[in-house]
Parts: structure tokens; sequence; C-alpha cells
């Protein structure tokens, strides 16, 4: 194993995990963060913010459903805004975890043992939030059973098949599901650990229950093995496509600025860019916080902040062409959105998302910049912001001036838009916590097999 | 929108518009301004960057309350399925009436009128309830055709707003309390002759009221009997007596005109008439294979309206500069011998091309002068039309329409005179609005209360109520029995549809209260005229065929000749020509008229012709005028005259004169309902008898504080290279009847991978005429009555969520001082390959055997993709519960073959479908085919000219097929291959060569 | 005698002394033991021959089941279910059906994939023997252990007991049922 | 360490997992049931009216016309519900002093409308035309079931949309000659799917595709 020789040869920063580790401390040190009884005030002050968020978000939710969409900015003919943008920066956000746990996992990356939990634990709170969307911006929510084929029915109407929408609701639903069962049961084992460590009953109790009656047999483990390799070679293409199906829904469309071939890659770039920024902005507060430094080491930081500048590239690329292609087409409205887009009234937030996602960025190229985290911090959130402005240009600068100018009208967002957007982070913080504070977030079976000690003498011959 | 307009550099538009190749189509001078390179740029969007807080988006809690007085629906409809109805009853009738069926509508002829003229129409009734208004095709001013106002009518009628009861000084009284008190009123008066008695009314055409006022008179012979009529036909009544010594009513007829000159004349919107004027200018105007003739129309106003839209020569002149020019022409056309030029060049630049081609077209050509005008502007007219041999032909005069015609200014001013002098005991108002309407000099609102006793007839109670002690409910015109004449004299009787809703009088009841049959009700009353005036036998036979008609056929007054008289033509006591000081121009509003219609939502949210503003009346002003005031559209203006002042937010209107400023009358009202109170600025504070429409040394002062229209219309440069509009002129299409297809690409059929859908049987198409399209608005108004549509009011129209299924586009293209201005209605164009359709998740939308592209409400979900990809943006988004489910008046309002929508769905024009499956379940019955012209949607039966046209595309014959094959005809946005079955015919000027040259 | 028992539990410190330690059991004839430890060890597996197992096969009848349960569905609605003409184009517009047929096959595979790794396990099981063994609670933890089962034909108490300690495992318990 | 859970937490812990996706299943499928349910349509459940009127004994044991009474089925949309008049042609004959039908004779003297309540009530976002159903051979007892046999009358069918369709979609199997449709308990004089495809001809019936277009019911 390629990162075997590196731990022995150089074990001060190019080390996946610090040396000095036994089986029993990882063990206990990533336990025990579920297992005390006190969080740091780190952990409550977030975990308070989370929630005022979270009751904000539940307001703006209550408004929504007794007055209607109309408490948002949208108006014709911009018919989506914040809710889209939303929903396709969230779902972008969760790529990072299946990417990290299934192709990662692939491409025999070992590095990935010790933050694959959290990112994965991210992608799903993640694509909890992005789920939401599709339903919370529908003019009768409580309709949102239409979108899914069932039988028996005495409508005797289906879904339409051929609307991207309906594809995204399954994408969507089978990420959800897959990501979930796949994380779970990656689970199970440190589940086991748990409920043998756990000092109460109730804790022995629920622990249990999760893990299952997991007991690290061997039989078991090489089943487990096949299991989480034939999962991650199914999430592989599940996490290429779920993007590629979100940007159906504007390739789909027939609208100047929607209508592209290429959006499929673009998208998955940009994906990956902004969930690699995610587990940035998770990873360097939590390592600092409850000292896993020798678990989640420069590294990581510096592996992700490379796919992060890599992404980053690919997404600069597509900027480049679609806009190149605008003009070469030779189509009129192409053209002219692409126009008003760097020159119009949304101008200014194109040229923002422009520096966030292109200029910025290219400072990952130093290793001094990657080395630091505080630094490294920042430019995460920036990606981060970046990669939302450039969905919100996509969708509405699009959408305000299309073809016939005497509908063209300005999205201006309301205060229940950014309500609603601001929740959704409330309730994504919300749930991590709430993860961190009950389930190991560093997949503690995976972390020892790390360890130097995990290697099996050969010599010796019964 | 217009909160997001941004100052205006007519330097640069005038450069840009220099620069530009080609013809260089506009929507709004911001486009043009919007040319400033990218710094600039960025500095003037960022205040109003995209993301940001929208300031009140917490009003529409304001605006709700008001939202559900409008638009009605009978239970709930339009709720999902599937789930447990509340039950339900039925009331059947106790005794049937003969001719009704439940469940089919039946159609009463009637008439609404306006300043007392008559138009007659067709109301649809749905056991018992009128629910919606078309025009009379049997009737001549009307010819099948309705204008916004009558389309209106019907809300008028159930707006909850209304008068209901009948007070006394605030409290209710009865009829017959009221009765009792009138009936001693007389009796008292009668000692003096009712001496202490005045009637002020509007104008009355009708022939019965003039007998019962004229048998009042008779009884009481010092009582006297005053009208008002704020936006009447003053000048053309002044006119009449000038030049002809007696009083004349002029009507036109221009299918015999090839070439007509308005001067200042709205007559194709406007004014008794219109709808047949604009009928007849259209016929001549249609352009097809068989017909290659047009007429042509110069046109001078200040204020673009909706006939200078249609000009093929249009020449922005200050109102008060109207009467040179006529003046100038009169000279060139040999009517006068004046002086046919003049320092002013402007006014002199066309008037010799424009005389020679009114002299070659001697006895086919026509002048006609707007009503706004003054008198000696109409008596140039009558000389024109004299010395070109017009009259007889284009032009008909005939005795008044009117009953009595008087000079209503001096009639009011005869009243306030006697109001002074104490000499008024009792003061019947019956019907208008003068505190709100009369001149502001005369200080109504004070002089009426010096009237010992006050009573009011009127719809609602508003200004005028307020200082009167009675307060009488007026019935709606649909309520009542009651008679008048058309525009060309035609009697036209109108018969009520329901039962007075709130017990309501009409003016011809309370009148008949103070003769000496007072109790007869307004049937016998009408009834016993016409028979005391029926000569020969079968009366019966008569009457019934006339109310059945709702006219007495060939009753137009005759036409009568008289001659100009010299003297009427004296040159003028020196027109005021204070050049530097600004121009004064007041105007009846283009959708709530004088003011009597604020209280209306269809007609408030109907955007006003050319500026598509809604809501609001604003001081309009041209480009040039906004830079030397140094002004933009939203600015407040301190406006002074004549020692009255108020302030009114601007709004720059391309194509508007320098130098005046014109304001539509009407808004401001205070007491008018929850929908027009607080609504625009009251421009009647500026009004004086002096200068009832126009009248120079008007003083502005930029104030502080600014103003946010709600217009329809968004401000965005339009790129020539999407072939929106295609226009031409006549020369150039019969020379190659491509060419205004220039550039235009129509992919080919073939470029899909997909086969075709087949349709047999019936297949839905339309087809519109921009050429005929004035733009006037009856459309969008009739499609609203139709359809339930919802109004929204002024803050989700500013945050562009106003419902209309059709709308109609202006584009203006050229020099902003003057530029072409086009018309395009859009409803929606029914794709074959329906972008909409594709996307919709849940198959709410989808494709009908027929072609139609369905829209089913109750499947919707309201996820808004379809509007997304809609590439017309024609479909309309119910951001809220818009649709009123509780006031029990609007109720009877709705069409009951059309579902109320409710929140979150989706909506758009259907073709109304209802319309088609009620012919064709007839024709079904019948065992036959849908019948040509059987079927015809709202907006096409009430389009004064004739401009949409609906059929049957698999019948090669139909008129929308032929419209079609015609070489003009082309689909809006057909490179995007969607394939609409609606298209439009290219739109055609007919320049005068000499002047194009 | 071997009543109650289900088997002999030997507990070692390091995976290399598991591995060699069920290499020998293996050798000595022994199937019925397992092997306990906090985490995968592919050598332990090579020693006790557990290479081959049906789930490939079970994912890959999920799979099929999905990708033909997605395209069917999607046919037998728009072509025979309700029949609706949508923006023209052809009722079995396959191009359309792609994506949701990819997805039912991912989805299909994905939950088989779950539920036969369950199933194989034999999991759920909150109940089993070795959780009797007095440190049992440290194979989670650190330690390795390996537990002959009273069920195997060669099993004798005493004998395999002492086989065990013959490895020099850390210690060795019995395991009650 | 010592056991966490009892021997039979295992059996517990497996049924638990599959009882799931069954409960799951169960759960759908009575939604689904209640739907359809006479519940939901109030199908098959008698309505009380203000008079105990009898379809059974009027149209079964008189033998009156459904037309007699319901004028407006063959020329309206709306089948009307008859004027409190038609009840008084014969009622002021026969029965006139019956406590029974002193609500009738009420609202004959006071002028007032008798308050049914509506048994057959669509959704008011559906339009169905009853003059169209009649004339292309739809009878009345199609819809409406046995009449003659309801002394109170009841809606017969779920009226559901997937109801509709049914018919919609194959004509042929429901339509009968237009003499009979106002027959109770019609009997096909033949093979019903040979004369109702020579019907469908005879009286032009569209086709499934224009039957079946939304905006045929929806508008």
């Amino acid at each position: 194993m390629p990162d075997e020789q590196e731990v022995l040869e150089d074990n001060t920063t190019r080390a996946v995990i610090a040396p000095g580790y036994t089986f029993g401390t990882v063990t206990d040190q990533i336990a025990s963060v579920v297992l005390t009884k006190h969080q740091p005030m780190f952990w409550v002050a977030c975990f308070g913010v989370a929630f005022s968020l979270l009751l904000l978000f539940l307001w703006a939710i209550v408004l929504l459903m007794a007055k209607g969409v109309g408490i948002w900015g949208i108006r014709t003919p911009v018919m989506w805004a914040f809710a889209i943008t939303n929903f396709v920066w969230w779902i972008g956000i969760g790529h990072a975890g299946t990417l990290i746990s299934a192709i990662l996992l692939l491409l025999n990356q070992q590095w990935r043992n010790s933050i694959n939990r959290f990112a994965e634990a991210m992608t799903l709170f993640a694509v909890a939030c992005a789920g939401m969307f599709p339903l919370l911006h529908l003019g009768r929510p409580w309709l949102f059973y239409w979108l899914f084929p069932y039988f028996p029915t005495t409508i005797g109407v289906q879904p339409n098949f051929r609307s991207p929408l309906v594809w995204d609701v399954f994408a969507v639903s089978t990420y959800g599901t897959v990501s979930l069962l796949f994380w779970y049961v990656g689970l199970m084992p440190d589940l086991g650990t748990l409920r043998d460590r756990a000092k109460n009953r109730i804790g022995k109790m629920i622990y249990g229950v999760m893990s299952m009656g997991w007991r690290g047999s061997a039989k078991h483990w090489s089943i487990f093995e096949t299991a989480s390799l034939l999962l991650a070679g199914l999430a592989t293409p599940l996490v290429l496509s779920v993007h590629t199906v979100v940007s159906f829904d504007f390739t789909i469309a027939i609208l100047p600025g929607w209508h592209s071939t290429f959006f499929p890659p673009y998208f998955v770039a940009g994906a990956i860019y902004s969930g690699f920024a995610m587990v940035l902005v998770l990873a360097i507060p939590l390592r600092k916080v409850y000292h896993l430094e020798g678990l989640i080491t420069r590294r990581h930081l510096d592996n992700s902040a490379k796919l992060m500048l890599a992404t980053g590239e690919i997404v600069a690329y597509a900027y480049i062409m679609e806009t190149f292609l605008a003009w070469y087409s030779g189509d009129v409205y192409e053209q002219a959105a692409f126009w008003h887009r760097m020159t119009g009234p949304y101008a200014i937030t194109y040229w923002v998302l422009i520096t966030c996602n292109i200029i910025l960025p290219q400072a990952l190229w130093s290793k001094r910049v990657r080395n630091n985290t505080p630094v490294l911090f920042i430019w995460s959130l920036i990606v981060l912001v970046g990669m939302w402005l450039e969905r919100y240009i996509i969708i509405v600068s699009s959408l305000a001036q299309d073809f016939l100018p005497s509908s063209w009208s300005l999205f201006q967002a309301t205060r229940w838009d950014w309500a609603t957007f601001l929740g959704t982070i409330g309730l994504f913080t919300f749930l991590f916590f709430l993860f961190i504070r009950l389930l190991p977030m560093i997949s503690i079976f995976e972390v020892r097999t790390l360890l130097p000690q995990a290697k099996v003498e050969e010599e010796v011959r019964g | 929108m217009s909160d997001l307009r941004k100052k205006l550099d007519l330097a640069a538009v005038r450069a840009r518009l220099e620069g530009a190749r080609g013809r260089e189509y506009w929507r709004s001078l911001d486009d043009l301004a919007s040319t400033e390179e990218f710094q600039d740029l960025l500095e003037r969007e960022f205040p109003r960057q995209a993301i940001g807080w929208s300031e009140d988006e917490n009003s529409v809690d304001g605006r709700r309350n008001f939202l559900k007085l409008m638009g009605a629906s009978l239970a709930l409809a339009g709720l999902t399925a599937c789930t447990k109805q509340p039950v339900e009853h039925i009331m059947p009738y106790v005794r049937q009436p003969e001719e009704l069926i439940p469940g089919k509508p039946l159609f009463f002829a009637t008439a609404t009128t306006l300043n007392g003229v008559a138009s007659g129409v067709l109301a649809e009734s749905h056991e018992g309830r009128p629910t919606k208004i078309e025009g009379n095709p049997e009737h001549p001013g009307t010819l099948g055709a309705c204008d916004p106002f009558s389309q209106a009518s019907v809300l008028q009628l159930y707006d909850p707003d209304r008068a209901q009861v009948l007070t006394y000084e605030g409290e209710v009284r009865s009829w017959a309390a009221f009765l009792a008190e009138l009936r001693n009123i007389v009796v008292r008066q009668r000692l003096k002759n009712g001496a202490g008695i005045r009637i002020l009314t509007e104008t009355v055409t009708s022939p019965t009221l003039a007998a019962q006022l004229h048998a009042v008179q008779q009884a009481l012979p010092a009582a006297k009997w005053h009208q008002w009529e704020p936006a009447g036909p003053h000048s053309a009544r002044t006119s009449a007596m000038q030049a002809f010594g007696q009083p004349v009513h002029t009507r036109y007829n221009f299918l015999n005109a090839n070439v007509v000159v308005s001067l200042d004349s709205d007559f194709l919107a406007s004014g008794a008439g219109y709808l047949r004027y604009a009928r007849e200018f259209s016929a001549r105007r249609r352009v097809r294979t068989d017909q290659t003739t047009m007429n042509r129309l110069y046109a001078v106003e200040p204020m673009p309206t909706a006939t200078g839209t249609k000009a093929d020569h249009r020449l922005p002149l200050r109102a008060g500069d109207v009467e040179e020019f006529a003046r100038a022409l009169a000279a060139g056309v040999g009517a006068t011998n004046g002086p046919q030029s003049g320092q002013n060049g402007d006014i002199y630049k066309w008037i010799g091309p424009i005389s020679r081609d009114l002299l070659a077209n001697k006895g086919a050509s026509l002048v006609i002068a707007g009503e706004c005008q003054p008198p000696i502007v109409h008596t140039l007219a009558h000389a024109m039309n004299a010395a070109l041999g017009n009259v007889g032909k284009t032009v008909i005069y005939s005795d008044p329409v009117e009953a009595k015609p008087v000079d209503q200014v001096a009639s009011l001013q005869d009243l306030v005179n006697d109001l002074d002098a104490g000499a008024v005991d009792v003061l019947l108002i019956l019907g208008g609005n003068p505190v709100f309407t009369a001149p502001v000099e005369l200080g109504m609102r004070d002089r009426i209360q010096k009237a010992r006793l006050r009573i009011r007839l009127g719809l609602y109670e508003d200004e005028t109520s307020e200082v009167c002690q009675w307060h009488l409910p007026e019935a709606h015109y649909l309520e009542t029995w009651s008679d008048g004449r058309a525009y060309d004299g035609t009697i036209t009787l109108m018969q009520p549809l329901i039962e007075p809703l709130y017990g309501g009088r009409s003016v011809l009841e309370i009148v008949t209260m103070m003769t000496d049959l007072p109790q007869t009700g307004a049937y016998e009353t009408i009834r016993s005229y016409w028979a005391s005036q029926h000569t020969g036998g079968d009366f019966e036979g008569w009457w019934r065929r006339a109310v059945h008609d709702g006219l007495v056929a060939d009753t137009a007054l005759p036409a009568k000749t008289v001659a100009v008289r010299g003297d009427a033509l004296a040159p003028a006591a020196q027109a005021p020509q204070a050049g530097g000081s600004l121009e004064v121009v007041f105007r009846p509003d283009p959708t709530i008229y004088d003011g009597r219609f604020a209280n209306n939502g269809w007609l408030q949210e109907l955007p006003k012709p050319v500026s598509k503003l809604t809501w609001d009346n604003a001081a309009i002003i041209g480009p040039g005028t906004a830079h030397s005031l140094n002004v933009d559209t939203g600015d407040m203006l301190e406006v002074s005259y004549q020692g009255h002042s108020l302030r009114a937010p601007v709004w720059i209107q391309p194509g508007h004169v320098n130098g005046s400023v014109t304001m539509h009358l009407g808004y401001g009202r205070t007491r008018s309902g929850r929908a027009g109170d607080g609504m625009g600025f009251n421009p009647y504070g500026l009004r004086t008898a002096k200068a009832l429409w126009h009248d120079t040394g008007l003083e502005v002062r930029k104030t502080s504080g600014s103003y946010l229209f709600a217009t329809t219309q968004n401000e965005h440069a339009l790129d020539t290279r999407r072939h929106i509009i295609r226009q031409g002129t006549l020369n150039e299409y019969l020379k190659n009847p491509e060419s205004v297809h220039e550039g235009a690409e129509v992919p080919p059929r073939t470029l899909t991978l997909y086969p075709e859908f087949k349709y047999e049987g019936y297949a839905w198409g339309m087809a519109i005429d921009l050429n005929a399209c004035t733009g006037c608005g009856a459309c969008v108004v009739a499609c609203q009555a139709e359809n339930n549509i919802a109004v929204v009011g002024k803050d989700q129209v500013r945050r562009s969520r106003a419902m209309h299924w059709l709308r109609v586009d202006a584009y203006y293209s050229g020099d902003p001082d003057n530029p072409a201005i086009y018309n395009q209605p859009v409803p929606c164009q029914q794709c074959e390959d329906a972008p909409c359709e594709l996307v919709c998740p849940v198959q709410a939308t989808s494709h009908s055997s027929e072609g139609l592209n369905d829209m089913v409400y109750n499947r919707c979900v309201g996820t808004r993709y379809c509007s997304n990809n809609c590439p017309y943006k024609v479909r309309r988004f119910n951001f809220y519960l818009f649709s009123d489910y509780e006031t029990p008046s609007l109720k009877l309002l709705h069409n009951p073959d059309v579902t109320v929508r409710s929140r979150g769905v989706m909506e758009k024009c259907t073709y109304c479908v209802q319309r088609i499956n009620y012919a064709k379940i007839e024709s079904e019955k019948e065992n036959r085919k849908v019948r040509e012209g059987e079927i015809q949607t709202a907006c096409q039966a009430t389009c004064p000219t004739e401009a949409i046209v609906f059929g049957n595309l698999n019948d090669p014959n139909s008129r929308a097929s032929r419209m079609k094959a015609e070489k003009l005809n082309y689909a809006l946005l057909a490179d995007l291959n969607t394939r609409p079955r609606t298209t439009y015919l290219a739109s055609l000027r007919n320049p005068n060569p000499e002047i194009e040259a | 005698m071997t009543k109650g028992v289900f088997g002999v539990m030997a507990e070692f410190d390091s995976p290399s002394a598991l591995v060699n330690a069920a290499r020998a059991v293996r050798s000595e004839g022994y199937r019925k033991f397992d092997a306990y430890s906090p985490f995968p060890i592919e050598e332990l597996h090579e020693a006790m021959h557990l290479h081959k197992n049906k789930l490939p096969l079970i994912v890959l009848c999920g799979g099929i089941t999905g990708g033909l349960t997605g395209y069917l569905l999607q046919y037998f609605v728009t072509v025979i279910y309700f029949p609706i003409n949508v923006a023209g184009r052809p009722l079995h517009s396959w191009p359309s059906y792609i994506p949701i047929t990819f997805e039912l096959t991912i989805l299909f595979a994905a939950i088989s994939a779950v539920l036969g790794f369950l199933g194989l396990c034999g999991l759920p099981m909150p109940y089993h023997p070795v959780f009797n063994a007095p440190r049992f609670a440290l194979a989670s933890r650190e330690q390795f252990f390996l537990c002959i089962e009273s069920s195997d034909p060669m099993f004798d108490f005493e004998k395999t007991k002492g086989f065990l300690e013959s490895l020099e495992p850390k210690e060795v318990c019995q395991v009650a049922h | 360490m010592s056991q966490i859970f009892h021997h039979s937490t295992n059996t517990l812990a497996r049924v638990t997992i599959f009882g799931g996706v069954f409960i799951l299943g169960f759960v759908s499928w009575a939604l689904a049931e209640l739907d359809t349910s006479a519940y939901a349509t109030r199908a098959t459940q008698a309505r009380e009216q203000p008079v105990p009127f009898s379809h059974a004994h009027h149209a079964g044991g008189l033998g009156l016309d459904c037309r007699y009474c319901h004028t407006t089925v063959e020329t309206s949309g709306f089948a009307n519900i008859p004027p409190t008049k038609t009840c008084m042609n014969c009622h002021s004959e026969i029965w006139s002093t019956s406590p029974m039908l002193e609500p009738v004779r009420a609202s004959f003297r006071t002028n007032t409308s008798i308050n049914w309540v509506r048994v057959h009530d669509l959704p008011d976002f559906v339009y169905f035309n009853h003059s169209i159903h009649i004339s292309k051979g739809v009878g009345c007892e199609t819809c409406h079931g046995r009449v003659d046999r309801m002394p109170l009358t009841w809606q017969d069918a779920s009226l559901r949309m997937q109801w509709c369709l049914n018919c919609h979609r194959h004509p042929d199997r429901y339509v009968r000659p237009r003499e009979d449709v106002t027959m109770m308990g019609y009997e096909p004089a033949g093979d019903q799917e040979q004369i109702g495809r020579q019907l469908v001809k005879q009286y032009h019936i569209q086709d499934a595709r224009a039957l079946t277009s939304c905006s045929t019911c929806h508008r």
C-alpha cells in the first residue's frame, strides 16, 4: 500500500495520520467526543446559532404555506429564483461526500479514511436541505405526491416522464437513499464500538440496536468489504448522474443561457468544487476544536485544496467555453443573454461570482496558501459564495431577459427569500452538530487500518 | 419595472440612433440610454442590484383585503381532486320561466351610454345573472364590437362598493319616505312655479327622459334643467352654433375616405361612434392579395393616442398649435385664404404635401377635429370638408343627437349664479359627480351647499353625495329600463337583466316622481312614451321587435345640409402663443374616463394604450421637456396653473410633444370605493372653465420625493434581429410581398427527429392582423370578463404579476420625439410543439386532439416550469389567492363555464375553450360540423377592428386559414420552431411619398 | 458436556497473531470457528478461505430488476395507461426514459446490496453467545479473538481448549450459550 | 462482557425490518382504498331530502319517463331538478293533503324553492354536459344506476375520473340506441361489443384521443 511507505519515509506533513497512535488511543479519542457528558463551548455556540436559524426557517415555511409563494420575490418571467438556486447549491455540496467515500475508495486512496465519515454525513444533510426546495417552491406543496407515479390512482393521470423535474425527483431520492444506506453500513462497526464502550445502559441499548449486533466477525468483515466496494461502485456513477440530471432542468429548457449541451460535466465539476469547499469549512474548525490534527492532518487539507483547485479550473474552463459558444453560435438570443449577464442589471453579481470562482481560487496553486489553514478556510467560504452566485446567475439572469423584451422584468429578493435560504443553512448546521454529538465523526475502524500495527507480519508460519 | 428606471441621457440616445443601421426598435427611452459603457452601467445598476431587499413586500397584506373584492367563484372550485366535497344544495325554480333553460345562457339586447350616447350591446345571462357584455351586431354604433367601458360595466354592476341604501343625512330611509318628501316639495314649489327647483343631469339623449323633464318644466315653468358632462363634446357644440348658427351633429363615414387628417382626434379609441369608425377605418387598411389599396392617415396630436399609433404620418404638436396648423391647412386646401407658412417650422412642414394629398382626393378625404380642440378648429374642419366636397360623402351633418344641446359650461355657470343668489331651494343632482368634475374655480363643493335641499342620485356615495342630504342609490343600466340615441341618432332601447341589487332607481324614475304620475315605473313610462310616438298600427309587434333588437331600425337622424358662415372663420383673435411657457393638456383617461370608472378594478388594471400604465395617471411629458426640466419618470413635480397647484409624478412618453404636459382626468378620487380611492392625482384641481382642455402658462417645479408606477411593460431594447414586429410600407410590399420578412428565418419542418402529430377533424388557430390592431385594449378586458381573470392590484402589477391572459405589447422605432409605434396583442400562441408541455412534471398542460394547448388548473401543482420555458411568457401564475371566494355579489359575476383558479396554480389563454366546446356540443347534437364563425373567442368578438380572427385551420376556406395564407403572415419567434397556432399579419404603412422622401 | 457451551475463545494481541492462529486452527481441521477483529484483515480472510460470497450476484439481479422496472413503468404509463400528446413528442419517446431507468437501476441495486449484506451476515443479531465472553467488548477496540464453536464435529472441550492454549493466546475462555 | 439484549430480540429484530416494509405497503393500499370508498365518494349512500321523494315509486312504480321532470336533460348541460310547478301538476290532485308533501305545497304557496340536497356533485373544475351524452346514446342508467329501484336517491358510481375514463376510452362498451337512453335495466339486443361499435359509428362519437383530451372535461 503506497501510503504505508509514505508513513515510514516522512511522518511530519505527508503522513496520513500522525505517529504514536494505538488501536486503543484512536478508538478512545474519537469515541470520547460522543461518549463524554459535556461539550466544548464551540459546540454549544454553533448549535445555538444553528437552532435559532432553524426557527427562522420554520417561521418562513409557516408563512409560505399560509400565504403562498408570492411572499418570495419571484414574478413573471423570473418564476424560479432562490428556491431552485438553493436546491442546486445544496445538491452540489452533497457531492463531495459521496465522491470521497465512493470514488476515493475505489481509487484506494487511504487518506480518505479519516474524513469520509463526516463528509458523508455532510452529504446526507445537504441532500436533506436540497430535497426540501423542490417541494417548498411548489404553488400547492400539499400535492407534491403527484410528482411520483403511484397505483392505484383515482385520477388516472401519472407524472410526465419527459419532464426533467420528474427525473430530479427520482435522481435526488435515489441519491439520498443510496447515500444513507452506504453511510449506515459504514457506521455499523463503529456503532458496535460505541455499544461496547457506552457507560450507561440506555447508551448501550441505543447503539446496540443501531449496530444490529455487529461483532466484528471475520465472515462479516469479508462480506462487509464486498458490500462497501459494490456500493461504492454504484454510488460513483450515481453521484455523477445526479448533478447531470439537475443540469437537465436547465438544458432541456429552450431558454437562452440554459439550453446548452455541456452543462452536465460543468455542473458536476462545480458540484465537487463547492463540495470540497464545504468539507474544508467543516474540517478545519473541527480538527482544531476536538484536537484531531493527528487524524485529519495537513495532508487531508492539502489534498482537498488540490481537488478544489482542479475542479475550479474545470469550472473556469466551462465559463469561458459557454461564453465563447454563445458568441460563436451566432444565436441572437444566446448572445443577448450573455451580453445582459455581463453588462446588464446582474453584472455586479456576475463579476463577483467570476472573482470568487475563478480569480481568487488561483491562489491555491501556492503551497503556502494551501498549508495556511485560516486562509484555506476563508478561501473555501469564498468558493461556496461563488458557487451559490453561479447558480443564481444562471437561473435568474437567464429568466429575467429571454425572448420577448415586452415581458422582461428583474428579480428582487424579499426578506422571505433570505429567511428560507439562511434557514436551510441553519438546518444543515443543526443536523451536522447533532451528528457530531451522537455519532463518531471519524470512521474509527478505518483509521485503525491506517495504523502501522495493523500490518500483518508474514514471517511467522504456523 | 418603473422602479428600475434610471437617469436619461438624451444625447446618448440621439447618438445611438444616428449610429443605428436600418430600423432600430426599442421599448423605452431607458434602453436607448442603456448604451453607456460598462463602468457607468455598473455604477448605475448597482443600487438596483438584483439581489436586494425589496422594500414593501409586506404591503401585500394591505393589498390582499382589496384583492378579496375582485373576482369570485361558485363554491370552492379549482381545489385539489380526490377530496371529500362539502354537501351542496340545489334550489330549483318554483315556476320556471318559459324561455329559460337552466345551464344555457341567454342573451338580451340593451345598451351602455357614455356622454349620453348609447352603444348597443348584448348581455349574456346565466340563470338571471348578467355575466358578460358583447357588442350588438345589429346596432349601427357597435356592429358587434364593444369598448372596454361596456365590457367592464358588469363588474360595476356587482361592485360591492356601490351605494346600497337610500340615506338622509346618513340615516337609512325608505323610498316611500323620499317620495313623500319629493312630492310635497313639488307641491310647495308649484306656488312659485318651481322657481326654486334645479335639476342637474349628465348629457341626455333619451327621448323619454327628455319628455319627462319637459313635462316637469311644463308643470313647474320656472324650474331649471342643467346639464354637465366634464368630458363632453363642448367644442363641437359651440362650433356648430358659430359655424352653422344652429345645433348640428357631425358624424363621419370612413369607408369612403382615402385620406384622413386627424386634428388631435382619437377617433379610433374614444368619442361617440368610435367603434364604428374604427371598423370602417380598418376596413380600408386591410391589405390582402385581393385588396391592395390602403387609406392614408395624418395625425396631429400632442400625446400619442391609439389613433396616433396607426397614423402613416404623425406630427406631434402642442394642443394649442393645432389651431395654427388647421388654419394653414385650410388655406392649403383653399377653404380660407390665410398664411400657409409661419415661423414655427414644425407646424408648417407638411402643409404642402398634405393639402395636395387632400385635394387629389376631393370627396374621398376627411378632416376630423378632436373633441378636445377649441371650436375654431372644428369650424375650420367643417370648412375644409366643405371645400373638399366631403360633405355627404365622408361627413354627414344632422340634427343633434342630444335631447337639449346646451353650452354645458354656461349651463353650469348659470346654476352657480343661482346658487350664489340663493335662488335654489332644491337641487337634484341626477347622476354625474359635479363636485369632483366641475371646473375648479366654481368651487362646486361649497357652492352646492348653498342650495337648501340637496338630493343626489348616484351609483356610488361619492364626493358629491358627501355634500347632499339625500343620497339615492341609482339603478345600474343592467337593472332598469331606459332608452337613448346612438352616435347617429338611432333610437336604442335598454332593458334590465336583473332586479336592482340594491333597490336602486334610474334618473328617469326620479324625474317621473316629479310628474303627475309619480308612481309610474320606468317600463310603463318608456312604453307609453313610445306608444305615443308610434305611428301606424301594431304597436305591440313594433315594441316587441324594438326591445328584442335593442333598437329601432332606420331611425338614424337624416342628413341635413348646412353651410359654414363666413364670419365664423374670422382670423383668430391671435391665438395665445406664449412660446416659452409650458402648456397644460387635460384629457379623459383612456381607461377610467372622467373618473366614473375609478372603482372598476378591470379598468384600473387595464394597461393604458401606448404607455401601458396601470392604476395611475401622471404628468406626461416628452423626452425633450424632460431633458430641459432635468426630470425623469417617477420624479415629483409641483405643477401650478392660475394659482391652483398640485403635486404630480412625471411620466416620460416617447412621441409626446415637447413643451406641454398631459394629465389624464379621473384620478385622485377620495370617495370612489376601495379600488379607486387614493389612486393617482386629481387634475380637475387645475381645470378651469376657460381652459377645459388645454392652455399655456403652466409652471412646474421639481420637488423632492419619487413615485413608483405600475406598468405591464418593462424597459428593454428590442433586438431587430428577433423579428418580433414585422412591417413595411405598402409600396415595398406591392413590389415584393416577402420584403416584410427580410432576414427572418423559419426552420424547415424537417428539422426534427420526431414524427408529426396529425390533427384530423378540427385544428383551431388564430390570426392577428397587426395592421388593424389599434391597441385599444378592449380585447384584454373582454378576456378578463370571459375567463374570470382576477385583479391583482397595483402592488402586484408592480411586481409584474398581472394576470391578463392577453396582453397588448407596444414597440417603438425611430426618433424618441416622434417614434413609430406598433401594437401587438399576445395571447397564448398554442404551439404545436409546446415547450411548456414538455417540462410540466404532472401533465397539467398537454395537447388536445384539436391542437389546443390545454391547461388543467386542478392538476397543476405550481412548479412554474412551464412559464419559464414559454418563450412568449403568456402564462400567468396565482402567486397568492387572487380569486375572491367570499364576496357574495362578485360570485354572481363569474362565468360558470370557466374554473376559478385557486392559489398556486398556473393559468393561461385557451382560445376560450369553453366556447369551443359549447359550439362543438351544439353542432354534434345537430349532427353537423361547427360552422365557420360559429365560435368567436372573447377577444375576437369584441375587437372593433376585427384584427383577431379565430377558426378551423383544417378548413382552407375559413377566414383564419385564408389570413394565414397571406404573404404577410408570420409566426412570432418562428425560428424557435415551436409552430404556434397563433400567427400575425405584418403591419403596413402607407406613407406619402412626398414626405417620406 | 458440550451442552450449554457455545465454544472456546482465545484472545490475541495483534492481527498477526490472530492470522497465524486462524491458519493453525484451520490446518488442524477445525471448520466451525470464527475470528473477531476491530477492523477487516485481508490476510485473515485468506486464512479462513472467506473470499467468495453471493453478494455481487444479488446486486446484479437487483440492478436488472430496477432497470426493467424503470423503463417498463415509463413505457406503460406514456404509451398504454394514458397516451397524451405532450409537446408533439411521440408517445414512446425513449430518450426521455433514460435518466429514470438509470436511477432505478442504481436504487434497486443498492438496496439489494444492503439487504443482501444483512442477509448473508445473518444480521441483525443483537444477541450472540460470543458477547458472553468476558473480555469480548475489546473486540471492537484493540483485541483479537478466535472462537471454535461446539457445533464443530471435531469439537471436544478439553482438547480444543488445550489446542488453543498451544497457540500462545493472551488467554482462553469458555463461551456459554 | 454481559449480553445487552435477550435471545428473543434476534427474531424480533428481523421481523421489524420486513414488518416495516409490509406496514408501508399496507398503509398505501389502505389510503388508495379509502379514496375510492363509499365514505369518500358518498356513493351508494341515500341522502336525506326535505321531501322523501322516491324514484322507485315515480320512475319504477308509475313508470314516469325521466324527461317528464328532468326536462332540460336533452337540451342543456345541466339536467334540471323539476320546478315545484311540475310536482304540483299531479299533487294538486293526488295526495293533495298528504303531510309528507306539505313542503312542496308550502313552496308553491310561498313561492320559495325546495332546498334539495345535491346527490351527484362533480368537482367544480369538471364540466359534464348531459345533453351531449344523451344524444350520443349514453343511458341515464349507465351513470345513475337503477334509479327506478331507489326509494331515496343515492349516487351509484364513484364519479372519480378513472371511472369517467372507462367510458371515454371505450364508448362502444356502454352506448345504447338513443331511443333507449331512459330505459332502466336495458339489455343489449345481441352482442354489446358489436352493437356498440356500430352505434359509435352511427352517432359519430369521437375517438378516444379526442374524448380523453383534457379540455374535453376541464376548462
